[in-house]
């Protein structure tokens, strides 16, 4: 056990999959000599050497359609494309040739391609450089979306991503990468689709992700000080999202509340409020609530950017609303 | 480096024809109804693929586009699941899930028809990136249009292979036209193979309906690729005989440009060579009889195969 | 009044766009001499001239930001981009240039950019040329989306789109380039975000677009004979979304069901229900639902492509149990 | 074509002068968390810029990279507006929502700052093509850096430019290095002007150290643009004198490099030929005081000026 950055838990997951499986290569932007733009691949170059660990151009395209065709080819490519904004760039590499390759051939081919990038706002990037883009993803079967919260769910979930057969955007939030946590010496493994239940309660399910799972606990916390003892809920992983823990949860305490960086329109969010209300229509006494960011990009300026992701203080009275309905 | 024997010029012949009447074929299928969506034929352009993968090895492997049926074939994939898949059953090559776009048969190492314009250039940089990285001897060759030039992903793949010099050969079949507009309405120079240069990349120009001189300079390309020198653009000079796709008339041609390839055509090109070689009409007659009828049994075949299961659908979305 | 197709109304509104205002300018793949891929542009070229009207090489990166260049400077650029899919391949200059400059600079610029493009499937394209993509652009504020299902709207909405000081993604809908309908000489404005109320009823609000809504009214019709009134409302445009009309159809029949092709995950028929039932969840007497394409890429046989869509059938059972909960 | 006088010159130091101090203050500021998120600073590159701008006249429209505080400033945009907006405020050039990478100031042609390396290629393209449609003289320069010629962008822009001959300029600051990766190691040419060729269009490398010679050779190619013979592609070599963005130590640097390029510093260059043309080191040193007054004048009054309305962020997203 050793108390470790996020950061660090990345990059010690990224190592640990190099070591375990010689298919597994690294390469994207600068993450060779400079060990990343965000620092999470500092020293693989070095332990692994050229073979392993390679820049590349300035040629998202050229990154992912490497990374498909390695992988159709027997390796486990794991690609980083930076700032997750730039997916935008490669967006048709990803949705139309890594998350239909597989199914436009029948099955011919596996297409076990890992993509990390850096997730969301909250650090002053701006507009092109903020964006939670997992929600891009979220209408293209085919691909896996994993967005880590944690010191022990970002190691454990880039191990189980590279592993997995499937093609997996692996999303790292800028605002955690500080963060510090106990990472133990052999973690568990983690199955992609299974949450995480963060805190027991009775009185609302609270669902958030990355820096909002933070931020809806810090609200819990206040909240349990009113006697609202609130059910907090990790889903950890998009695709495949464990519909089944939400439900388990909402039945116990009739009550939902989503909790999102980003703004409302095609979110996970509201595919997860729509998804319950379906199958669980009179599980529910009150509204059903999403807590999202404004229907506006992101803005620069602290003042702004702080008003534009929901804070501890919102999410909290926005839950006790929910709960006094 | 010899030329191909005589047994592989009569094979190279056998082949293109094969791909004649297999899309001679998909026109008239498609022009009764039996082919959904669209199809885009490649009549005319047969020695480019049959050249080229004729001069490559079984295990080398390729990606091409939609206009891909005689670059599939070429590689050796079975005529009737072709048809079959083109025909949306449930033995075709994808299962009916890819269709005329999207023939593959990775066991043939035909590794995929990409339907996106530029799509598969940087795929076939990653599968010659994973030959380098097990120390095989492998090739990747990836055929594309000439309008494709133009696309961003073209540049990337081609500047990446170079840096990495990667084994990969990049096949440009400059049929004049991208659908409807020729080329110099949209492209500014005149050789496409001139782009090399900015790669670092050798780039030749040769002529596409010539099997044998694609064979040869293909054969050349690969073994420098092989020996660790790097990838090739070869652009290969040829030409849709047919519309761009679908009922296309391409009534956008100038007078008489037909008829000039036409009388280029490759087919014809190479019988006369083969006759001028020594080799009997008769011989010739029997081949493409011959091809003629593996065509139309493959099709028959096809024909007769059932419609995948509805629920097949919801299968190979995840493995 | 005349009656045209649906692909000749397009047509029809891009010249009378043309006609209209010197500044407005169509480009894209084929779009001048060829007539389009999809023939809706057939005789602009002719009628319009080389300045008017343009063939670009293929060059999707290139075509919208060219249009976004020309915005800018005061134009008003009419791009084609030919299949939806394609968007894919221009996505960066879509989502992180065109729909934030106007954010990003505070104010300084607008993008009257168009980019109308042919979406959807059932008509045999497969995975890569039959996406309903325009669920990719929903959490992107910042980009207007318009979804024409008539041949009135198909005309009305793309003058609306060329009109509008803001970038305007208009899909139209591959299958239903060959529907007639009827054509006034003098065809009313519509304006973004108003709902077309298709048909009154008092058991259900059936909300649908493009493809869906015919077969939806195909269901509505053979439900009525059963006695069951569906109210369906074809919202027209996604962004902005008339959110008030649904509501309004909502209270009448305290019940919901969202048609929408392709898939459920972070679309706008799952965000329509989430809103519905946060800001009026005592309104549903049923649960929501959304009748949605399976959770797979589109595939080109006819039986699976079939099957991958929504039917007539599957509508008015689904509709069927939801007015029988 | 006659080469700035006297006093151009003088003003085209000014104008390095004011960008280095602004940049030097830009650095002090991020380091003392003024700054949010990164900025990415051009000390050593003022030649490029100035040179270019100073070469083209104020109705012209220029786009540029998030390492674009030079470019502005050299297009004239305010000190203090620019500040303003590098730290967040009311009255910054875009109100606080854009920040270091996107300084914007429409009213002067400063038309943009982008942070998708690649992105303000074909948006250049377009304000060229509106030049054109309109008939005006006006013309389009696009600064950009050397590892941005490896992007999809870069392809489609330069082909669309030039097979449409627009006005439009495109200038690459050559500064060796993309973020942290020395060019070698990611592009397989030397001259990055030689991609040129591939559409069609001059394509010239300079010293774009040399404030004199930038003016030259922008004046000669926006001749040829506005004369409607199309683009060109000119390679400006210079150097970065300060790591990539943050508080990059550039420590990848081989020895001696920073040192060389300290001794080519392109406001020590321009100064050396004023005073061998006969200027006074007094004056120089006057115009380097003043430009460093304005510039911290600028500063506190941006430093101000009020935080914008929290709800201000609600505006601007729809016209
Ligand atoms: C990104 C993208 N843009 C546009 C298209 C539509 N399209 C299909 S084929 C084609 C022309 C391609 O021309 P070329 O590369 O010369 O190949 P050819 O069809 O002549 O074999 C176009 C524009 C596409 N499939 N993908
Ligand atoms: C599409 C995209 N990929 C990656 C980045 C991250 N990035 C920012 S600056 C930069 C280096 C650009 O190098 P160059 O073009 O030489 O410009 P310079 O920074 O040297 O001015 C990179 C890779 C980005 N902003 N956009
Ligand atoms: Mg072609
Ligand atoms: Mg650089």
């Amino acid at each position: 056990m050793t108390v470790v950055t996020y950061r660090q838990a990345i990059t010690r997951g990224i190592a640990d999959a190099l070591a375990a499986d010689e298919d597994v290569f690294l390469f994207g932007e600068d993450v060779a000599r400079a060990g990343g733009a965000f620092k999470t691949t500092t020293g693989l170059w070095e332990r692994f050497g050229d073979d392993r660990v390679m820049d590349t151009p300035i040629s998202e395209q050229a990154i992912v359609g490497t990374a498909i065709g390695a992988a159709i080819r027997g390796l486990r490519p794991l690609a980083e494309v930076m700032f997750a904004d730039f997916a935008a760039v490669c967006f048709d590499g990803i949705v139309n040739e890594l998350a239909k390759y597989r199914y436009m051939t029948g099955g011919q081919v596996n297409c076990p391609v890992t993509i990390h990038m850096a997730n969301g706002a909250g650090t002053g990037f701006a507009a092109q450089h903020s964006q939670p883009a997992e929600n891009w993803f979220l209408n293209t079967p085919g691909l896996k979306v994993v967005v880590p919260a944690t010191v022990t769910d970002a190691y454990a979930l880039m191990r189980a991503a590279v592993e997995d057969d499937d093609p997996v955007l692996y999303f790292e939030h800028k605002g955690l990468f500080g963060m510090r946590g106990e990472l133990p010496d052999v973690v568990e493994p983690v199955q992609l689709g299974v949450a995480d239940l963060v805190r027991e309660g009775d009185a609302v399910t609270v669902v958030a992700t990355q820096q909002m799972r933070h931020r809806a606990l810090s609200a819990a916390d206040a909240l349990a000080q009113e006697g609202i003892e609130v059910e907090l809920i990790d889903p950890r992983t998009l695709v495949p999202f464990d519909h089944a823990a939400v439900r388990r949860s909402v039945e116990k305490t009739n009550r939902l509340v989503v909790v999102q960086e980003g703004s409302a329109g095609a979110s996970w969010g509201g595919t997860l409020i729509a998804h319950v209300l379906q199958d669980g229509f009179e599980l529910l006494d009150a509204p059903p609530r999403l807590i999202s960011s404004d229907e506006t990009p992101v803005p620069y300026a602290g003042v702004l950017e702080a008003a534009w992701l929901p804070s501890v203080e919102r999410i909290a009275e926005e839950v006790r609303s929910i709960v006094r309905y | 480096m010899t030329p191909p024997d005589r047994d592989a010029q009569l094979q190279m012949l056998r082949a293109m024809h094969e791909i004649r009447f297999f899309e001679d074929a998909c026109h008239r299928l498609f022009a009764t109804g039996s082919v959904r969506g669209t199809t885009h034929l490649c009549q005319g352009q047969e020695a480019v693929t049959v050249g080229t993968l004729h001069a490559l090895r079984p295990e080398d492997q390729m990606t091409c586009t939609y206009r891909g049926h005689g670059a599939v074939l070429a590689k050796g994939v079975a005529l009737d699941r072709s048809f079959g898949e083109i025909l949306g059953k449930a033995d075709g090559l994808c299962g009916g899930k890819g269709g005329s776009m999207h023939l593959t048969d990775v066991d043939k190492g035909a590794l995929g028809s990409f339907a996106i314009v530029g799509g598969h250039l940087p795929v076939a940089v990653g599968v010659a990136f994973a030959a380098r990285y097990r120390r095989t001897d492998e090739l990747s060759v990836c055929f594309f249009g000439d309008g494709s030039t133009n696309i961003g992903a073209f540049h990337e793949s081609l500047n990446l292979a170079s840096i990495w010099k990667l084994p990969v050969l990049f096949v440009c079949e400059n049929n004049l036209y991208g659908e409807y507009s020729p080329l110099h309405t949209t492209t500014p120079i005149e050789v496409l193979a001139d782009r090399a240069a900015a790669y670092g990349m050798p780039g030749i120009r040769i002529d596409g309906n010539d099997v044998l001189g694609v064979h040869a300079t293909v054969t050349e390309a690969a073994a420098r690729a092989r020996a660790g020198e790097g990838p090739t653009l070869i652009e290969m000079m040829t030409y849709r005989q047919k519309g761009h796709s679908r009922a296309d008339p391409a009534a956008y041609r100038p007078d008489g440009e037909l008829e000039a390839w036409l009388a280029r055509d490759p087919i014809v090109l190479h019988e006369r060579s083969l006759l001028a070689d020594g080799v009997a009409q008769e011989q010739l007659d029997a081949i493409r009889a011959a091809a003629e009828e593996a065509v139309e049994a493959a099709l028959e075949r096809a024909q007769s195969w059932p419609d995948p299961d509805p629920e097949t659908r919801l299968e190979h979305v995840y493995a």
